[in-house]
């Protein structure tokens, strides 16, 4: 009973009809489990093949967009990061970027600089995390271990330059808080020769062993007219062999000045998804190089703003790189109105939409991010597979629940 | 953004000028199409064949001084020259009984988007088959993301309670 | 059946002599002390990730914290397992997944709240979806911070571990609430 | 007074009583369970870059890790679900303990000496170890819960598909020796062992082993992430402990016999040690096996899991006909008389 259809590219109607019966076997893969994360699967089960799997989430369902109407502009910055908090400079500059949008503010260099560079490096720790969860998936605890070990050292890097782990809260209205902090190159350098060895025994042990290879080739295959229509997004899409990433759109950070090459897989199945993460974690690794040595001097705060600190203080910020927030950030008053912004965070964009009627407080803040994007490919990839491939599936589509459910 | 988007961009204003009742390029990037409920089908599948084939997100924004729901769909599109656009389709719904054509037929992706609108504001998508909860849990009442669903805000004390 | 004289004579019905022998067994010191040795150094916690924090439980069990030295093993089903640790905010939905999950693990078992969520509802304090653990849970030890940073976590355990050690956890009573 | 104890002593050493007692019987069960299990995550915590247990017991890195855990195992609470039917739950796990403990009763650990002498000891041994899935079976449908039942299935599958190369790879090497016992299959390997003499048979057994004793990469039957502990998922407290502890008797039972068919058993017989009590000689065939034992642990942090239909697939298609062709290897063996 495939759910592919020549016209409608899906066949809703079909899919959401359950299939009941005698030989169902009806399986709670449910949020107390070994691998099923923060979230149930109902899987209906015919002998061995999936029939129906069912992604029953909102069990982390924090109501993020009606607490964002009730707190000011300034304060659902610390709130939007905890959709993903290992991915949280992403997530939170599309936030920033729509309100800069808003307030019409343009970043100085040097910030868009800095913003990309810690963009990278939690793209890298995002990916690392997803390539953990996909081996524990497949009891390959060796390559959980590895991914989490070797993504601590990204997590320093991003503690010296922001001073928090994960919750960098890192990008403000205008620049971002810190600047780069001295010896920051060298280290940098370091980690990114240990990460390039390190992604070859990667290869070794998990993705080119064979064991791995026959649980994740052929595997959960998205054609790419299909990625297209079902609106994949992220690694996921481009594993598919569509070429898109909202960083090419040159809308924030310093993208439009680097020269980096976006990887593109063919065949679509849960192996390509796996080499395209290793693949981006490469590619992140050539951009923040560059951008360590193309980032110009300069402010890291936009000047409408530093105008605003008293010239004592103003001094203090330029000289030590911290940012001091001007007064006016407590109540940001945006003229009314509506803006759009398009961040690529490591699972896929994140799509913001500020509705603000001129008061202090957003009047509806819109967040789609990129796991609620990749539900739908949760839902329909399994189907007539093994029950043993759901999980090579879900841990190849590299679906944060907290993201998801926001 | 290219010269080519721009022609092709501007070309898609002045046909859906015909259709909806108020087109206007809003941003560079951002086309925003305020259309009547009963045509949203019939412009949602023009957009379809001009390449838009999938949306970014569907959200319900709740309005109780004008006693209105507006329902607001963002098309995307991925091959090269139409990325960088956004087209906003809004359509208006009456607040009592907010009732509307789905679009999963056109859009395949806003399934799971649709029923969390349904979820959270309240719009009733007339054929979409799984309309039931998704973040919240089975047993809720009320749509929360509605103006007159009051959060306590944050008091100075919070008080403890239970 | 009254005994006349005072002393252990286990007569009567076999389920009742069972468990007062097994009693009698344990409240023995030397039996309590080698009981509390093993339980406190295989906590192993459930695995059951209820919210953001999961990140840094994780951390906590890579290389670099490497809990497995105080014998921290994040272990399959309820069943098998002594610790529940709930990592950041509970929602409702998953408040009931996990008062079920507690009510399934077997008798000595503890909790741990990470995470300022779970303390009093962290920065979703106002939020209409949210259930604060303490409601639910006899909770052992809280661990504040959004996320806890793994060494928090860490002590938090070797806390646990000196609490079992001195027995203090057989004094409170063992149903808690929920 | 002394004729007493001097009766009781030689009647322990006697080896009806010692062989199941103690050598390769319950006491060196114990010391493999408590020492394997924490070898294999010492061996998988220093390939993961970390450290493993530690805090237990600084100086010996750990060591008594796994007594801590029985002792947890055995002071936790003993749930019975009030849906699954209670005998067949609570006697499965003792059962399963000692059907994987019982087949230690005829493997020969020296020369003359067993715990029960026969000439069939070698299928002897092999049937009574392929009874153990039938309790892991009892244990799923006893248990009456979704997942158990999904793990039993798995076990059935499982076990047709590595139980008939597991014989016919054990038989070969006895068509090639020409005799069913094993203390006379280790008796003609003094020159050769078995594993040079029919590679395939040696690489059939084995990898049949690991899918009998649900080691990755055959992990399927306790497939943790998919059905939570499979058959055992209802059990806690002791019963888990059992359960645990038979799968690892029956990998113990079967790399015995693995070592004195195709290592060449205890052959470097220490002769002095040899002379003072009989199975002090047999030590090396302990060395050889607690090696076998040790490798298969690693393979935990190697290899990931297979798909169910994959594993069925190399047990039919591949192991199956190796295992035949390894029969054809040792008959031409027989009939050249090379043994």
């Amino acid at each position: 009973m495939s759910w592919r259809d020549e016209k409608l590219v899906v066949d809703w109607r079909k899919v959401a009809k359950a299939p009941g019966g005698e030989e169902i076997y009806e399986l709670f893969i449910g949020p107390q489990h070994p691998a099923s994360g923060h979230m149930r699967f109902i899987v209906r089960l015919e002998g061995d093949i999936i029939v129906d799997v069912e992604p029953d989430i909102g069990y982390v369902h924090r109501t993020m967009e009606k607490l964002a109407e009730g707190r000011e502009y300034i304060k659902n910055i610390p709130l939007f990061e905890r959709a993903t908090i290992i991915d949280s400079n992403n997530i939170t500059l599309g936030y920033v970027r729509a309100l800069e949008k808003l307030l019409d503010v343009e970043p100085p260099p040097r910030a868009r600089y800095l913003r990309t560079i810690l963009s990278e490096i939690n793209r890298i720790q995002s990916h690392l995390y997803g390539i953990g969860i996909a081996g524990i998936m497949l009891n390959h605890s060796t390559v959980f271990m590895w991914a989490f070990g070797d993504r601590e050292i990204w997590m320093q890097l991003a503690e010296e330059l922001t001073g928090a782990r994960l919750t960098h809260t890192y990008s403000i209205p205008g620049g971002v808080r810190r600047d780069l902090p001295d010896g920051f190159e060298e280290r940098f350098e370091k980690a990114a020769r240990y990460m390039l060895r390190r992604l070859e025994d990667y290869g070794k042990i998990f993705l080119y062993n064979p064991m791995i290879r026959s649980r994740y080739e052929g595997v959960g295959v998205l054609k790419k007219h299909e990625a297209e229509r079902l609106g994949a997004v992220g690694p996921n899409l481009r594993a598919s062999g569509v070429r898109y990433d909202a960083r090419l759109l040159g809308d924030y950070g310093a993208y439009s000045e680097l020269e980096f090459e976006v990887p593109v897989q063919e065949e679509g199945d849960s192996f390509a998804r796996m080499v395209q993460r290793v693949e981006e974690i490469k590619v992140s690794i050539e951009i923040i190089r560059q951008a360590l040595k193309k980032m110009p001097d300069g402010p890291i705060l936009a000047e409408k703003y530093l105008k605003l600190l008293p010239p004592k203080l103003r001094e203090r910020v330029l000289k030590t790189g911290r940012v001091k927030f001007p007064a006016i950030f407590a109540n940001l008053r945006p003229p009314p109105g509506e803006t759009v912004a398009r961040v690529e965070m490591a699972r896929g964009e994140v799509f913001y939409h500020i509705v603000s009627d001129g008061s202090p407080k957003p009047y509806r803040v819109r967040i789609v991010t990129p796991s609620f994007r990749n539900l739908v490919l949760l839902r329909l990839l399994p189907r007539e597979h093994r029950f043993m491939d759901l999980l090579a599936i879900y841990g190849s589509l590299d679906y944060f629940p907290p993201e998801s459910d926001r | 953004m290219g010269e080519k988007a721009n022609v092709l961009i501007d070309s898609l204003v002045k046909e859906l000028a015909s259709l909806a009742e108020k087109v206007e390029r809003a941003r560079e990037d951002l086309v925003v199409v305020e259309v009547s409920p009963d045509k949203l089908v019939q412009i949602a599948s023009l957009l379809r064949d001009r390449g838009f084939d999938h949306v970014a997100s569907v959200e319900g924004i709740d309005r109780p001084k004008e006693e209105v729901i507006e329902v607001v769909y963002q098309a995307e599109s991925y091959d090269e020259n139409l990325r960088g656009v956004i087209i906003e389709l809004k359509t208006k719904v009456p607040r009592d009984k907010p009732e509307l054509d789905t679009l999963i037929d056109v859009w395949p992706n806003a399934f799971y988007m649709e029923r969390e609108t349904w979820d959270l504001v309240g719009v009733v998508f007339r054929g979409h088959p799984e309309l039931k909860r998704l973040l919240m849990p089975p047993d809720w009442e009320g749509h929360p993301l509605r103006k007159d669903f009051v959060v306590k805000e944050e008091g100075i004390f919070v008080e403890l309670e239970g | 059946m009254e005994c006349p004289r005072s002393g252990l004579i286990l007569i009567g019905n076999l389920e009742e002599s069972a468990r007062k022998a097994a009693r009698w067994l344990i409240e023995k010191t030397p039996v309590r002390t080698i009981m509390d040795w093993g339980i406190m150094f295989s906590l192993w916690p459930v695995h059951f990730t209820t919210s953001c924090c999961g990140a840094e439980f994780a951390a906590t069990s890579a290389p670099r914290f490497d809990a497995e030295r105080f014998g921290f093993l994040p272990f399959l089903s309820p069943r098998q397992t002594n610790l529940l640790l709930i990592e950041g905010t509970l929602t409702r939905k998953m408040a009931r997944a996990a008062k079920i999950v507690y009510a399934q693990m077997p008798e000595p078992k503890f909790v741990i709240a990470m995470g300022a969520c779970a303390i009093d509802g962290g920065i979703f304090h106002n939020s209409y979806n949210i259930v604060k653990p303490p409601q639910l849970f006899p909770i052992d030890y809280f661990i504040p911070g959004c996320p806890p940073r793994p060494e928090a976590v860490a002590r938090a355990i070797v806390l646990l571990r000196r609490k079992i050690r001195k027995g203090a956890y057989r004094v409170s009573p063992n149903g808690g609430e929920g | 007074m002394w004729e007493l104890i001097d009766v009781i002593i030689r009647l322990l050493l006697s080896p009806p009583v010692f062989a199941p007692l103690i050598y390769p019987g319950l006491v060196t069960v114990l010391i493999i369970l408590v020492s394997l299990i924490w070898l294999g995550r010492k061996i998988a915590a220093k390939v993961q870059l970390r450290y493993g247990p530690y805090y237990i017991a600084k100086r010996l890195g750990g060591a008594p890790q796994l007594i801590a855990d029985a002792i947890r195992f055995m002071f936790q609470e003993v749930i019975v679900p009030r849906t699954a039917d209670k005998i067949p739950y609570l006697l499965a796990p003792a059962l399963a303990m000692t059907l994987g403990l019982v087949p230690v009763v005829f493997i020969p650990v020296a020369p003359g000496f067993a715990g029960i002498v026969t000439s069939y000891s070698l299928p002897l041994a092999l049937a009574l170890s392929s009874l153990l899935p039938i309790t892991v079976i009892l244990m799923a449908w006893s248990a009456n819960n979704k997942f158990t039942i999904q793990g039993g299935v798995r076990e059935a599958f499982m076990v047709i598909a590595y139980e008939i190369p597991l014989f016919v790879a054990a038989l070969s090497m006895g068509l090639a020796y020409g005799t069913l016992s094993l203390e006379e299959i280790v008796e003609k390997q003094v020159l050769v062992p078995g594993a040079v003499l029919n590679p395939l048979a040696a690489f059939v057994f084995y990898v049949s082993m690991l899918m009998s004793a649900g080691k990755l990469p055959f992990d399927i039957v306790e497939g943790e992430q998919e059905i939570v502990a499979g058959p055992f998922t209802e059990y806690s407290g002791i019963l888990y402990g059992l359960v645990m502890g038979a799968s690892y008797a029956q990998l113990y039972v079967l790399s015995m016999i693995f070592t004195e068919v195709f290592l060449a058993g205890w052959h470097p017989f220490i002769g002095s040690l040899g002379a003072l009590y009989l199975p002090l000689g047999g030590l090396a065939l302990f060395v050889k096996a607690y090696l076998v034992l040790a490798f298969s642990v690693f393979l935990r942090s190697v290899y990931g899991r297979y798909r169910l239909d994959y594993a069925l697939r190399i047990g039919w298609e591949r192991l199956f006909p190796l295992s035949v062709l390894a029969l054809f290897l040792s008959l031409g063996l027989r009939v050249v008389g090379v043994v």
